[in-house]
This record gives structure tokens, sequence and C-alpha cells, in this order.
């Protein structure tokens, strides 16, 4: 950063691009058809600018409604999706309970085979996710009017957890225009390149999905036409962020799709063209447990009291963020301040190890920790970990792979740490503790009181029960420690001063993308 | 035993190229505080030592890194594994090409044939693609980042080995050796692989300083040396900030000004060798 | 000579299929592209389905059969990312990697060929010297090392260039954006290219100018402007010819990285992706194509080679 | 006079043919007739010179006796044994018996060796020396032609070319051959080494009793060691005689025009007549038909090119033999 | 006045950084019209004196003294622009190698072409009559084919005729032949030597031949010059030379030569020893040490002399060892 700001901003651009808002972001995009979604925010981002969900989250983390105007539910089993009566495509066709049976119909197609998410909790379907193939609806998908589609699951759902899944993720696509597409061809199919025919605020005009997607905006949009008629999305590597935020090439920055390196963000903060925003901090650095192969609760237990969290959240995040044991962070509605997070104590971690010898471990043992090469910031911290889990005693082995190599490696097991960058929802914790507090899952830890307790959290709407079985949940990942929370990312946000009402968030941006300006 | 008559020569030549000796000298230094790096480190690389990204003080003489580990230790170890790493992928890619190349020289026929398309295949891999898939592929170590680099370099080496022994099979020299009725193995032995030992020796330099670079360049992509092993290019990964490049000097200058030097060193001496070697003057 | 050229490229047949084959075993080794879809949102049973989509459990050398036959019929397949042909991910970005790779090396030569003959010919003085260490300077920077200080430089400091992409996002980009665009990226890879080429060029050209036919030029009365760019440049190309040759692979490895550092949208990007997420038809198919481009590259410096050096016959 | 001693070597209808440039690029084989349909015997203890231009087979003749390659056709024996018939290891055992003597100094030497190593390693191996006396041995040698003990650590590039060129002499003489190939030894030399390395090989071979076959362009040094020699003409030989009687009475008019052309180093001479042929050596590839100096022949008949002249008997001796029958008849008419 | 005159010529050349002059104190002259020949061992200057004639040593040669007048003017002081008027155009000059001095890259009717239009300034079209009449001139057949062809479609033969005509392109006062036939056969050698002797009565130029093959020296020379270790120990014309050698070195030179000619149970008689490696530094003569006839005065410093007239020898004895016989 600086002195050089002090300069002024340099603009390397010329001006033909004042009328174009780029948005920055540090990843590649995987697709632009919804049906290919792969889970990172970047594809959700950028193709719900196209097709919009049925709700999508706000900055308050509560749902909003896109196609949707609400969906409700009384059991927990069947929920009511009533559609905006405004929502329109671009080609004024009014959006229809078709197109949401249609858009369900697509995820359910074995034809199509998504892998974005398996909706196998819906009536209707198989353990696969998927119904028999050629069928031409689900039969817990059902259009009760025009504008009404209910939904039935197969077991207890939280409405959140509906909501959050198959609300935010399902992108609804016209079935006027795609239904007679051969379902076997919808995941090649060209049309999503160049789509005529839209419900969200932009339209593709061009793209190369590694470097870049420009958009025009929808005239047509029914929360009205965007003011901003260019938008554009740049890939570019995390670092040439902090540049592209001071030339001007890049006008927005938002926290989950674009990684600004730690380092930079004090320069960031110094550029005077820029406004930075703090992000709502929800994703966390987790570090999971084989616990099949690190057996023994003490030295779990050893090593959340052998790191010293705090240091590395003021040395590394910069203060960014925050410390917290279990999935929950203070944001979102169901966090309970009551669990206080394991503070560092290595005598502590030293005695546990004592008792753990006592009971029969072995202290040679070197823990393979698997950390993604990618996160710059926590491989670094793994560094910093092994120094100090080394002055307890406990010997890690670091191993930086790619995140494919990561996740082959979280497979199959053959890890004993494994660090990953995680979002939890906070208003629906549910799906992602569930599958991870599994056989299945990452920790393979199975507690049937967690299990319970989680499930608990589906069946009912009560906020402060829901919250009471989170707690239970979050005390014993604290206690029996199949996970450590590292710490909670509080991402940075950061947008040209000459963009007005645009706000980066967490969640949300993008809601009101039609009400941006630039001055 | 080389003759010293030969050395003298040799040394002489070399001598004359400035460049390369002062080039040599700070090769050799380098070498050895590298062996050396163990015992006269002031801190363990992998320890933190001090606060976070601390300029040089009289502690911490190159500062400290992003997690307060002391600089110059990092570089000592750094340049260990960059030198093992550049060493250790030219032996490998010597050997394999050595042998190779007098098999294919030698035997010539389907064998030769063969050898060389195998040559034309690695030749044709976009060599830092295959790199990348391997690295990628391949646990990233240290051992696998060499047995890389090593793989992909040999067919240079090959084909020089192979163009050395067609035109050294063709002297005199070897025809009076099968007119004496000398045996196969002494001929390949003990008259052609000596004298194609020059050439490769040169051009095994070149290999070690790419070598050495291809290190760096795979690190810094994060697909080299992984951490918390130092690397040279791992260290410099870390300058990819633009404000670490504008305001934090200490954590990327030393290490690219040291990658810098000692591969322009190798290829200085590799140079002054070649024309030393060469036996034609 | 057509003959000559057929039975090259039959040759590089076998040498292509060799290399597809390492390529697919490499491949195999590197895991599923489908271990990232592992997670909560889906049910394993889901991922069987999709592996036997893509036939992902076949045996290896099935696969690799069914990939040969696709190629053949002149289909790359579809990325299992995106979704993509891959030909057309290929096609709308090799044009900007050979833009970059070709403008590279045309202002590496640009400054390797005229700074290769002037040391040549100034052997053993000061500039020959002073020309002969910038060269190796030019090889020993990390290209990566050398983009960094260049962005620093021009972006961060100066604010001259802009560091990023192809053209300026949003405007279709008129030649000079472009040009301005590619100022940083073909200055790296030129750079090496020179630094590498001026000791090669130097030594064809000393070569050269030892050689008797250069005294008889001179014996002639035409002249040093003649002897030197007629009769010693034509000859000392040769040699330079085949190193260019065989420096494309490695110029195809520099822009990767180069690519990387300035978001440049060609190849390198695309394939540094597509190998981070397993995408096989993808890195399949760029190594198939580079590999044609590198096998490609051997035969034109070969005719080259021919065309300029008449001692040469093909039959 | 030589046919009382017995022939040490046979050559019977040699040919040897190589194929015509690269192997990968030319598709049918075409062949250069190196050597074609040569028949000759070398009787112990005799110097048997070849003469011939350039490329005309004279050095495949000698790699043929070395038997460093395979002819194509044809029998060599040597002392009564076929080595065209012979196993590479069945040839190992008696290959010391011949050796060869190269034309180009600075390759028949390996530069990485001291001559103790070139000399003493040969013999070691085929134990004509022990460990306690090869020393010995090759200081002998060394003295034998005529270099100082002082050069048994030296290497090959600190010699002078007449020095090295009696390093290879001492190197063929170290296996105890009965036979030497001189492939052009003398050619690269300056006169005054010539005349030294042509007294040494002459004196040796008055000491070991050797046979040579000595190759050579230049007449002035062929004639001067030779007792017999043979003029080859693109492939084939064309006459051969006592050096005596060929100088004196050349029957082929190649052999006059070749004695014609070499210059006499006698001013008062150079006004005598000569014949100056013209044209080149045709291709060997595709050689002429008939006979095959027909095309630069100024006495060439309509016959001579259809006819392929065999060696014949030249009536004034019975060791005088020569494949064309016009010349002399052709001369007599002229003058 | 001779057409050239060469005096006191010095070439140095630098050697593992020392300058080591090879051509020392070097005197000669070539008369108009005449053939000189210039004989000696290899190694012992000869193409370096005629290199520096022509300007053509290269970097690491230096003239370090001497004059080289043509005409009158002095080579040595010539720029190397005004050098070029003269090369190729009042003095021409053929290599020994024939094989490396033709450009490989271009045909012989570019390499003729360009010097016709440099020198002469003709169009296109008499550029190539030119040429062609030049090739037809030294004996090519189908000149007309041989202007497109490369040099190595053509056999050394060829080759040294296209480099002679080459040289013939502005009728050259005074043609140097280095060693123009030694790498050629003897067949050859003969029809090349008569070729250059014809076009030197048609041409009446003068031509420094350099050669180490005495039998060459006796058939073609008018005068000859003999050169040991840089330095010239005698010339005179060819008839004297053989008659009456005046040097011990050309009297043994001239018996160590194995002829066809004369008796052949000769012994030949042959120098003993080889040129001494480090002759500059000699005081002395420097054949000394291989002389038969060395005495101690032959150590100290030996004047280029005359003995009779035209007759210059280095060896303070002169004619004397003639007279001994
Ligand atoms: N190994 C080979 N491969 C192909 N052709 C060959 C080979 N060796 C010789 N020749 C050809 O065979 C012919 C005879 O060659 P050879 O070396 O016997 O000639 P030579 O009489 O010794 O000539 P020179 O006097 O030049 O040594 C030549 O045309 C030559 O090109
Ligand atoms: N370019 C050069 N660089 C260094 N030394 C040279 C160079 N040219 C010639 N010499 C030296 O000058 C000396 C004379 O060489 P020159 O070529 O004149 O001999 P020459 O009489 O022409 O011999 P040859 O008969 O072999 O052609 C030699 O000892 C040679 O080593
Ligand atoms: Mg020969
Ligand atoms: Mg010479
Ligand atoms: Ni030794």
């Amino acid at each position: 950063g600086g002195k050089k700001n002090d300069n002024g901003v340099t603009n390397a651009e010329n001006s033909a691009t004042s009328d174009v808002v780029t948005i920055g972001i540090s990843d590649t995009i995987g697709s632009l058809n919804p049906l290919l979604m792969d889970g990172t925010e970047v594809v959700k981002y950028a193709t719900s600018f196209e097709f919009l969900p049925l709700v999508e989250l706000n900055k308050n983390m509560e749902f909003e409604g896109q196609i949707a105007s609400e969906i409700t539910t009384k059991d927990n089993k069947t929920f009511t999706i009533k559609i905006d009566p405004n929502a329109v495509w671009s080609d004024k066709e009014p959006i229809t309970s078709k197109d949401v049976l249609f858009s369900f119909l697509c995820w359910a197609s074995p034809e199509i085979g998504s892998t974005g998410m398996s909706i196998y909790n819906i009536e209707g379907t198989g353990d696969d996710g998927f119904v028999e193939a050629g069928s031409d609806s689900i039969s817990g998908v059902v259009a009760v009017d025009d504008k009404t589609v209910q939904i039935t699951t197969k077991t207890e759902m939280a409405l959140s957890t509906f909501q959050n899944i198959y609300g935010r993720y399902i992108l609804i696509i016209p079935e006027h225009i795609l239904g007679d597409v051969p379902k076997d061809q919808m995941l090649s199919n060209e049309w999503f390149n160049a789509p005529t025919v839209v419900s969200g605020p932009y339209i593709v005009k061009d793209f190369d999905l590694n470097h870049y997607v420009t958009y025009e905006a929808n005239e047509n949009y029914f929360k009205g036409a965007p003011k901003i008629k260019n938008l554009s999305i740049k890939v570019v590597t995390p670092s040439q962020l902090l540049t592209g935020l001071q030339s001007g090439e890049i006008d927005l920055v938002q926290q989950t799709m674009g990684n600004i390196l730690q380092e930079d963000f004090e320069s960031v903060k110094k550029l005077d063209n820029i406004t930075v925003y703090d992000g709502t901090p929800v994703t966390t650095q987790s570090i999971f447990f084989n616990t099949e192969k690190v057996t023994n609760v003490k030295v779990r237990q050893a090593f959340l009291y052998g790191m010293d969290r705090n240091i590395i959240l003021q040395e590394f995040l910069k203060g960014k963020g925050e410390i917290v044991d279990g999935f929950l962070a203070s944001a979102g509605p169901f966090f309970d301040p009551s669990i206080v997070p394991v503070a560092y104590d290595k005598d502590k971690a030293v005695q546990l190890l004592e008792e753990a010898k006592a009971e029969g471990w072995d202290p040679s043992t070197e823990y393979n920790f698997y950390v993604n090469s990618g996160d710059t910031t926590f491989t670094q911290v793994a560094s910093y970990l092994a120094a100090q889990f080394a002055e307890i005693g406990l010997k890690i082995k670091v191993n930086t792979v790619d995140l494919s190599t990561l996740m082959t490696v979280a497979g199959s097991g053959d890890f004993d740490l494994l660090a990953v960058q995680y979002s939890y929802i906070p208003v629906d914790i549910f799906t992602d503790a569930n599958w991870l507090l599994s056989a299945g899952g990452w920790t393979r830890y199975q507690n049937d009181e967690v299990t319970k307790a989680l499930m608990d959290t589906q069946v009912t709407v009560d906020t402060d029960k829901i919250r009471e079985s989170y707690r239970i949940v979050d005390s014993v990942v604290q206690t029996e420690v199949p996970m450590i929370n590292a710490y909670v990312i509080s991402g940075l946000g950061a947008k040209s001063n000459r963009l007005q009402n645009a706000t980066p968030d967490v969640y949300g941006t993008f809601l009101n993308v039609q009400d941006w300006e630039i001055k | 035993m080389e003759h010293k008559g030969n050395m003298q020569r040799v040394t002489k030549r070399f001598m004359k190229h400035k460049l390369a000796v002062v080039s040599l000298i700070f090769l050799l230094i380098m070498i050895i505080l590298a062996i050396l790096a163990p015992v006269i480190a002031p801190y363990n690389p992998n320890q933190v030592s001090g606060g976070f990204s601390k300029p040089p003080s009289m502690d911490h003489l190159l500062g400290t890194d992003q997690i307060g580990r002391d600089m110059l230790s990092r570089l000592l170890y750094a340049m260990r594994i960059s030198l093992f790493v550049g060493a250790a992928a030219t032996v490998i890619s010597t050997l394999i090409g050595v042998i190779l190349g007098l098999l294919s020289g030698f035997i010539g026929g389907v064998v030769d044939s063969i050898i060389m398309r195998i040559t034309d295949m690695v030749m044709s891999f976009p060599y830092i693609l295959l790199v990348l898939v391997a690295a990628a592929v391949f646990e990233p170590g240290l051992w696998s980042i060499v047995l890389i680099l090593g793989f992909v370099d040999w067919p240079g080496v090959a084909r020089l080995v192979r163009g050395n022994v067609l035109s050294i099979r063709e002297m005199n020299y070897i025809k009076a050796d099968i007119a004496a009725g000398m045996p196969k193995r002494f001929i390949l032995f003990s008259e052609i692989l000596p004298n194609t030992i020059a050439p490769v020796f040169v051009y095994a330099t070149q290999v070690f300083a790419i070598s050495i670079l291809d290190e760096a360049a795979l690190s810094f992509l994060g697909m080299g040396v992984q951490p918390p092993t130092a690397s040279l290019g791992n260290i410099l990964n870390g300058a990819e900030s633009i404000t670490v490049l504008t305001s934090k000097f200490w954590l990327w200058v030393p290490a690219g000004v040291l990658i810098v030097l000692l591969v322009i060193s190798i290829n200085f001496v590799g140079d002054a060798l070649r024309d030393a070697l060469d036996p034609s003057v | 000579m057509w003959k000559y050229i057929l039975k090259r490229i039959a040759a590089a047949i076998p040498v292509l299929i060799g290399i597809t084959i390492i390529d697919y075993l490499i491949m195999s080794r590197a895991g599923s592209p489908l271990a990232m879809m592992h997670g909560p949102k889906i049910s394993e049973s889901a991922i069987e389905v999709k592996a036997a989509m893509l036939g992902l459990d076949k045996p290896i050398y099935l696969q690799y059969f069914d990939w040969l036959k696709q190629v053949l019929t002149g289909n790359l397949g579809y990325s299992i990312k995106s979704y993509q042909p891959v030909t057309s991910i290929i096609g709308s970005h090799i044009g900007s990697t050979l833009l970059l790779m070709g403008t590279s090396l045309l202002v590496g030569l640009v400054i390797a060929i005229p700074a290769g003959i002037y040391s040549a010919i100034h052997r053993y003085k000061k500039r020959d010297y002073t020309l002969v260490t910038l060269s190796f300077l030019g090889t020993s920077i990390p290209s990566f090392f050398l983009a960094l200080i260049f962005i620093y430089l021009f972006t961060v400091k100066l604010g001259w260039l802009p560091s990023s992409g192809m053209i300026t996002q949003g405007t279709g980009g008129d030649f000079l954006d472009v040009v301005k665009h590619m100022i940083m990226p073909v200055s790296v890879l030129a750079v090496s290219i020179a630094g590498t080429n001026i000791r090669y060029v130097r030594s064809a050209m000393l070569e050269v100018l030892q050689q008797d036919y250069l005294r008889t030029a001179k014996a002639k009365g035409i002249g040093r402007f003649l002897v030197i760019n007629k009769h010693a440049l034509r000859n000392a190309m040769l040699p330079v010819v085949t190193v260019i040759g065989m420096q494309i692979p490695v110029l195809f490895g520099g822009a990767v990285i180069v690519e990387q550092m300035f978001s440049w949208p060609g190849l390198g990007l695309i394939t540094m992706n597509a190998i981070t997420s397993r995408d096989y038809p993808v890195i399949m198919g760029v190594c198939l194509l580079t590999a044609v481009v590198v096998l490609l590259a051997n035969l034109i410096t070969d005719i080259i080679y021919a065309i300029v050096d008449p001692t040469i016959q093909y039959r | 006079m030589t046919n009382n001693k017995k022939p040490i070597v046979v050559v019977e209808g040699l040919r040897k043919y190589y194929p015509v440039g690269n192997s990968n690029t030319s598709r049918a084989r075409q062949m250069v007739h190196a050597v074609d349909d040569v028949s000759f015997e070398i009787a112990e203890g005799e110097t048997l010179g070849i003469v011939g231009e350039s490329g005309c087979g004279k050095s495949t003749i000698g790699r043929q006796i070395m038997a460093l390659e395979r002819p194509n056709a044809g029998k060599i024996w040597y002392d009564g044994q076929d080595i065209t018939a012979m196993s590479e290891s069945q040839l190992r055992g008696i290959r010391t018996e011949f050796q060869m003597i190269f034309q180009d100094t600075n390759s028949s030497l390996n530069p990485r060796k001291q001559i103790y190593d070139i000399l003493a390693t040969p013999m070691l191996y085929h134990k004509i020396a022990t460990k306690e006396n090869v020393k010995q041995e090759v200081e002998r040698l060394l003295d034998m032609v005529g270099l100082a003990k002082s050069s048994l650590n030296k290497f090959p590039h600190e010699f002078s070319g007449g020095q090295r060129q009696r390093i290879g002499i001492a190197r063929a003489l170290s296996l105890k051959p009965r036979l030497l190939v001189c492939d052009e030894p003398v050619s690269a030399l300056d006169v005054s080494v010539q005349a030294q390395i042509l007294n040494l090989l002459t004196s040796l071979q008055e000491e070991m009793n050797l046979t040579y076959v000595f190759i050579g362009h230049g007449l002035g040094a062929v004639r001067y060691i030779s007792t017999r020699i043979a003029v080859m003409y693109l492939g084939k030989i064309v006459e051969i005689a006592d050096a005596k009687d060929l100088f004196e009475n050349p029957q082929h008019p190649y052999t006059k025009a070749l004695v014609d052309a070499s210059p006499i180093p006698d001013p008062n001479l150079r006004d005598r007549s000569r014949i100056v042929i013209s044209g080149e050596i045709p291709s060997p590839v595709n050689p002429p038909s008939g006979c095959r100096y027909h095309p630069r022949c100024p006495y060439a008949k309509e016959e001579c090119k259809k006819v392929d002249m065999e060696l014949q008997v030249v009536d004034s001796s019975s060791s005088h033999l020569c494949a064309c029958p016009f010349y002399a008849t052709n001369l007599a008419k002229e003058e | 006045m001779p057409l050239l005159q060469v005096k006191d010529l010095e070439v140095a050349f630098e050697k593992e950084h020392e300058e080591l002059v090879f051509v020392d104190k070097v005197n000669f002259h070539v008369d108009e019209g005449e053939i000189l020949c210039i004989v000696g061992e290899s190694g012992c200057g000869k193409s370096v004196t005629a290199l520096s004639i022509m300007g053509l040593l290269g970097q690491q040669g230096r003239v370090k003294s001497g004059e080289v007048l043509f005409n009158g003017r002095d080579l040595l002081k010539l720029k190397e622009k005004e050098l070029d008027q003269i090369r190729g155009n009042e003095i021409a000059m053929v290599f020994q190698d024939v094989m490396n001095c033709l450009n490989p890259s271009f045909t012989v009717g570019n390499q003729m072409a360009e010097a016709i239009r440099i020198h002469l300034g003709y169009d296109k079209k008499k550029t190539k009559e030119h040429a062609i009449q030049l090739l037809e001139k030294v004996g090519l057949p189908d000149a007309k084919a041989v202007m497109k062809k490369y040099p190595h479609m053509l056999s050394g033969g060829m080759r040294q005729r296209v480099m002679i005509a080459m040289a013939l392109i502005c009728r050259p006062k005074l043609l140097i032949a280095d060693e123009p036939t030694t790498a050629l056969d003897v067949t050859i050698q003969l029809q090349i030597m008569k070729l250059l002797l014809e076009l030197r009565d048609e041409y009446h130029m003068s031509i420094l031949l350099i050669t180490h093959d005495i039998g060459v020296v006796a058939e073609e020379a008018d005068r000859v010059v003999v050169m040991y270790a840089g330095q010239c120990v005698e010339e005179t014309d060819v008839h004297s030379l053989f008659k009456k050698p005046a040097h011990p070195y050309t009297e043994a030179l001239l018996q160590s030569v194995p002829t066809i000619y004369g008796d052949p149970a000769r012994k030949l008689k042959s120098i003993p020893g080889t040129v001494p490696e480090n002759y500059q530094e000699l005081e002395g003569c420097r054949f000394a040490d291989r002389c038969s006839y060395a005495t101690k005065e032959c150590y100290t410093k030996q004047e280029y002399h005359e003995v009779e007239p035209g007759h210059l020898v280095r060896c303070w004895k002169g004619l004397l060892n003639n007279d001994k016989q």
C-alpha cells in the first residue's frame, strides 16, 4: 500500500470503461449452466444474475423472495411455494408453477445427472435423488395452481434448511423455452451460453469462464430495469484484486467470490477511491480429525488447547474474524454465547497428553495434516501450528496439496487432520453438520446425542428450540473435538467509490443489483 | 586419473573467464553455506522465533517472515533444498540421458529407433505442462519434484550423447581398436564414454540451472516443494501480494536475488567450462 | 518434398499416440474429478450414477480407447466441469496464446538476432561481454519474478500499464488496448527468449565468421555490409532455426506461468484450472494440442531448414 | 619375381556397395559401387601400392582386408583362411596379425588417453606383454619409431602430425602383425616429415619382415615404397604391375595420364609432352558402361563403351596386368 | 617498378593473451606477368602473408609493421572501403579449401553476380552474360546450368573453376592463388594449373602462387620464395633454385621429395626433427637445429642477403654449401 496511493489513483484504463461495472473474483467460474452448479459461490452468483432462485439470503440472514414471494410449511414436510405474481421472464412471459416443476425435474433427471446437489429427500425420488429415467414429473412436486407449487419431503426438514438448499440453489429456468430439449442434452446445451430468456437482472453477452463474463441489463427485469447497463465479472489472481481496485479495473470485490489477500488488507483500506466492508464472519477454517485414526479424545483435546487461536487471529487475520468452538459463528439467529471457546493453555495440553499416554497413546505418533495449497493464509498458519504443536510434544507433518487432492484424501479418509475453509450457513447448520459428523462424513465421528440434537432442529420452527439443539451439538464438538474451528473469517469486501447503493457482504450483495448506480 | 597436464590446461583456460571464476567462488560459498545450514543458521527455520513480518534487525538479520520465522535461516535452508533439487534432478536426467544415449548410438538399429521415438515423445510434451500435471498427480513433495524434473530433462542429454557416440564411432581410433580385436565393452566404456563426458558435463550445468528455475517456478505456482519446507520458490510465493512487494522487501528480495545469482553463476561456470573443455582449441 | 512431409507426419503419429497414452496414464492416477463433488448436498449413489454417465467406472484402457475413438472422429469431448466442448474451449483460447507466444518470439528474436550478430562481430570486446552478461541475466531471471517486478513497476508504481487480461473489460478491445495489455507479458517472455537466443545467434555467427567462404566474399571486395548481412547471416540462421524449433515447447511452458501471472486469457490458465479440477477431457485436449503444435513446429523447422539450407535434399 | 613367394592375402571378386545418402530419406536404394569385382594377391614381404583418384575405392579395399566391414561379394583369404566367412569372435583371434595405419593423424588417437595407455592396453589385452614388462615393451616400440621415452605420459595433442603418425605406427606394430595396411599414411604430412615416415616404414619392413598394403594418391611416395602397384579407377583395378615396370611402361591410358599429371621437381622437364585428360571421375553410383574410363579416354573406341574390360597379362611380363587391350596399339598408330 | 612489393611485413596473432609473430620481416616482390611461387612447410606463414596483402587477416591477426605496395600504393594504409575497390577488382584471390570457399547457401550465379554488379555496375542481363562467359572461359561445360547450382552440387574441380571464374571478373592484375590445387586429384590438378597458365597469358596477369609442392614449383614458377618458420629463407628464379639452392633448407627440401622420375632406388633424404615450436624466440637461424651443416655461427642473427643478382638467401654461408659438392 504505502505512499503511492497518496499520489492519487492511477487509472490505466481508458474512459470507455466508466459505464461498465466490473466485479473482481479470484476463482474461475466453473459454468454458466444453472444445472451445473458446483457449490462455489462464484458459479452461484454468476448464474443467478440470469436465473433467479426461489429465495435468497440477505445481509441479515433472512430469506428474501426472489421468484417466490414466500415459502411456508406447517409440518416441516409439505412446503408451499408462492410465486411472485409479478415475476415474468425477459420475454414478458409470466413465471409459473410449470417453470418451477420443470426446474426441479431437471435436478431429478438421471439423464442430466446433476451432481451439485441431489434432492433425495423429496418424495418421489430415489436414494440417489433421481426419478426413473424418462419420468416427466416428481410425485413430491406438484402445482397447486399457476402460481403455487407444493413440495413434499420424505423426512422432516426445517424451513430454513429447505429454503437454504432447495430455495437458494435450484435456479428456475424457463420451461417454455427449454421444455422440449431432450434431458440428456441439457448440460451441454449451447442455449445457456447465450440465453435468450432470463428471469434475473442481467443477461450474458460474452464470456470466457476462466477469465471474464460480461452481462447486459435485462430491461424487462420484473424488479426493475438495472441502472447499470453493463456489468462484468473478471477473474484475476488474488494479488491482482488490489492492483485492479487501485487502477480502477475492478469496481467491486465481494467476500466469497474475491479473496483479497490478508497481506493486502491494509493496502486496500488505504486506497482513497475505495471503501472497504468487513464481511459477516461465517467462513470458518475448520480442522477435521479423522476420529477413526485419532481415536483418543485427550489427544484431540490437546490439539485444541495447544493452539493459540488468538495470536493467529490477530497476526494472520489482522483481527478480522472471531473465535468460536463448534459450527455456529456469532452471526445468525442460533448462536449461543454461553459456549465459551477454549482458551490457549499449553500446560493443560501437556497434561492431557500425559493422561493420554497413560491410556496407551504413543507420543511418537506423527500426524498427517492435510492443507489446501490454494489457501495461502492457512498454509502459513499450518506452519505456525506445526511449530506450536511441536512445543507440547505433538508431531504433525503438514502436507500442502491442491484442493482436488485434498478432497480425494478427505473422501478416502487417508488423513489424520485436514483443514478446509468451510462456510456453515448460520441459518442452516444442519445440512453440513449432519453430514460431517457421520460415518460417511470427513470426521467419521458418530454420536447419538449429536444426531438426535441435529434431527431436532428439523422438526420444529421454534428458534429457541433450534438454538438449544445446536448448543448441544456445539458443546459436544467442544469436548469431544471431532473438529476444531480454527477461526471464523470476516472477509474483506471492497467497492469503488463511484459505485452507489452497493454493499459487498457475504450474503445479499446482489439482491439489489438493479439499484446500483455509477456516480 | 585425469592427467595433470590436461587438467592444468583446462584450469588455465577456465581461469581466463573472470566472471566465471567469481561465479564459481560464489557458488562454492553458497554450497558450503547450504551444507552447513544446520550449523550456521541462527534459528531453526521452522520455529517461530520473533514477531510476524518484522523488518531486519540485529536479532534477525534478514527479518522474519509472515509467521515469525527467521528469514536468514529459512533462506539458508531454502537454498539447500533448491540446490539439492537442482542437483538431484540433474544427476537423474544426466544418468538416464547418458545411458540411453550410449545405447542408442552404440547399438543402433531398432534400439536406436525406439529410444529416439521415446525421446521425441518426451521432448514433445509441453514440458512444463507435463511437470504441472505430474506435480498435481503425484503427491507433491521433494522427491516427486526431483523425479519429475529429472524425467523431463533427459532427452537433451540423450541426444547429445547419441550424437557424440555416432561421431566418435567413426573416429579412426575406434577403428584401430576394432582392428586390434578389442572387446566392445572396452570400446564403449573406455573409449567412447570418456570422450562424451565433457560436453555432457557442460550440458549438465545448463540442466542444473534450468532445474533450479523450474523448481522455483513450480513452488511459486504451489505445485513444487510444499511448505513448511522452505525453498527459494515458495518463499517468493509469499511475495505475490503487492503489499509485500512494495513494503516488505525482506520477504522477497533476498530469495529472488539469490535465485538469480545462483542461476546466473551456474550459467557462467557452464559457459566457461564449455570453452575450457573444448578440445578443438 | 511433399512426400517427405507426409512421411514425417506418418512418423509423428505413433509419437502422438504414445504421448496421449502416457498422458492418459498420468491422468488416471490423478484421481476422479468427482472427488470434488462429495459433500453434504449429494448422496453417494448420485455420484455413482454420474461416474457411470462419464464412463469413469470402466477400466482405464477402455476409457482410453473410448477417448481415442472420439478423437478420431474429431471430437475431443466435453469438459466435465462446464460441459462445453473441449474443441471450442481450446479454439477460443488458442488464438490469444499463439498471439502471446508469437509476439514474444518475434520480439525476442528481433532483439536477439541483431544483438547476437553485434556481439559476435565485436567478440572479446567490452560490448560483447556486456551483451553476453545481459543475455545470461535474461535466462537466469525466473519469469514469475520478473513478472512481479514488472507489475510492481508499471502497474502499481507508475500506473502505466494494466496488469491483467487481454482487453479492457467491457470494451471491444481495440488494437491499442490489446497492445497495452500485451506489453508486460510479452516483455517477460521476450526477455528470456532473447536471453537464450542472443547466445545461440552469437555462437552460430562466430562459427560462420570463421568460415572460409566469408573470406572469399570479403576477397571479392563486396563490402562489409553484404558480407555480414548476406553471406554470414544466412548461414548463421541455420542452427538458430533448429534451436528456435526446440524452444517451442519451453515457450509453451513459460506461457503457462506468464498467462497465470497476467491473467492472460490463453490456454495456460485453462490448463492450470483444468489440472486443479481434474477436468481431464480438457487436459487431454490441451496435451494433444500442444503435442501437435510441438511436432508441427519441429516439422516446420525442418522444412524451413530445408528451404534455407540447399545442401539438404528431401526425397 | 613375386610368384615364387606364397601369397599372404588373396582377394577374389571383391565387391563393396554402400547405400547412398541418409537411410531415412531415400526410398529406392541407390548404391555407391565403391569396389566392384576386384581380385589380386599380396605376396609375403612385398609392398603393394594402391593408387587412384579420390573416391575410387582404395580405402574401401583396405577396410575389407582389415575385416572392418563385410564385403557384398567376394572372398578374402588371409594366410589361407577366408576372413569374410569368419564370425566376429573368430576374427578376434587373428586380428592382431594385420593392422592398419590411418591417414588422419588427428582422429586416429584418442585425445583423452596418454600414449602409454594407447599402446599398452591392447598389448595387455592380447597378452603380448605382461604387467611387468609392458612398460619396457612400450618404450621399445617408441624407440623403434623414433620417439623419446618421455613421450609416454603425453597426450596426442602434444605431438606434431609426423610424431602422431609414428605413434600410430607404433600402435600397429605393438601387436606384432605380419601385414600392415597403410591408408595414405603420409598424405597429410609435410614433405620433410613424409620422407621420415617413408624411410621409417621401409626400415621397419626389413627389420620385421612385414607385408605392406600402401594406399596413396601421391605417385612419388607410392613408387618410392612399393614393390608392386595397383592402379584403381572407379572401383576397379585397371592396371597392376611391378613398380618399375608400371612407370617405365604404363599400359593403361589412365595410368599414363596419372603419370603424366604428376609434377616432376625439375624445371628443365617442364616442357615435356603431357596428356591432360579432360573431365572428372564420374559418380560411382551410376558408373559408365563398359570400360569405366572410356568417357575420359582420348583413345576410346566404340567397343570400349560396351565391353567391360578384364585384367589381362601384358606380354612383356607375366606379373603385369592391364585392363585395356587397345592402348599400346593406339599409341603406336598415333606416333 | 614491380606490381607488388612486400617490404618487411610483420604479422602477429594473439594467442592465449600473448602476441606471437608468425610472419617475420618478409620481403618479396611480384613483377608484372610473372608467376611467383611461395613454398614452405605447413604453418610457415604462407597463407598469413597472402591474407595480409588482401587485408583479410581477421580479428586476432595484426600487421605489426611493413608495407605492401601495389602499383606504388601501400595497401596496409587503405581504409576498408578503399580496399574493397581493389579487392576482387585489381587483386583477386583463389583459396585452397575448395569445399568451404563458396557460400553453401547461394547459387553460383548469385555469388558471381554480386561481385559483378558491385565492381562493374552491370545491369541484370549483362551481369548474367558476363558470368556465363567467364564460366565458359574457365572450361565449365554447360555454364548456364552451373549458374543455377549450389556449390555442394559441384565437384572439387568444378568449384575451383568457379572460384577462378570469380577471380577473373574484373580482369585482375594480380591473382593470389593459395594452394589452389592441393585438395584436388593429380589429374584435376594438372587441368587447373594448365588453365591458370592459359589465363595468365590471355589476361597478362601476375600470379602469386602459394604451394608446398616442390613439383608444382618446378612446373609452374618463374621465381620462387622459400619460407621457413615465418621467414623468407631464399628467393631466386626457378632454375637456379633447383640447380644451386643456396639455403640448406631448400636443398634438403628438394632431396626429400619422392618422385616418379629418376632412380627409384635412391634413398630419400629426410630432414630430421620438426619445425621448432617457439621459433619466434630463436635468435639465430631457425633451421639450425635440423641443418646438417650447422655451425656455431648459425646461432647468431642471419641477414637476408643477395648472393647473386636476384638471388637472396638467409644463411651466412650463402652458396658455400653448393661449392662443396
Ligand atoms: N561408409 C560409407 N558409406 C557410404 N559410402 C561410402 C562409405 N565409405 C566410402 N563410401 C563411398 O565409396 C567410394 C569409395 O570410397 P573410398 O573411401 O574407398 O575412396 P578412396 O579411394 O579411399 O578415396 P580417398 O582418396 O578420397 O580416400 C566413395 O564414393 C565414397 O563416397
Ligand atoms: N587466425 C589465426 N589465429 C591464430 N593463429 C593463426 C591464425 N592463422 C594462422 N595462424 C598461425 O600462423 C602460422 C602460419 O599460418 P599459415 O596459415 O600462414 O601457414 P601456411 O604456411 O599457409 O600453412 P599451410 O600450408 O598449412 O596452409 C601458423 O602457425 C598458424 O598457427
Ligand atoms: Mg581413402
Ligand atoms: Mg595455408
Ligand atoms: Ni594421469
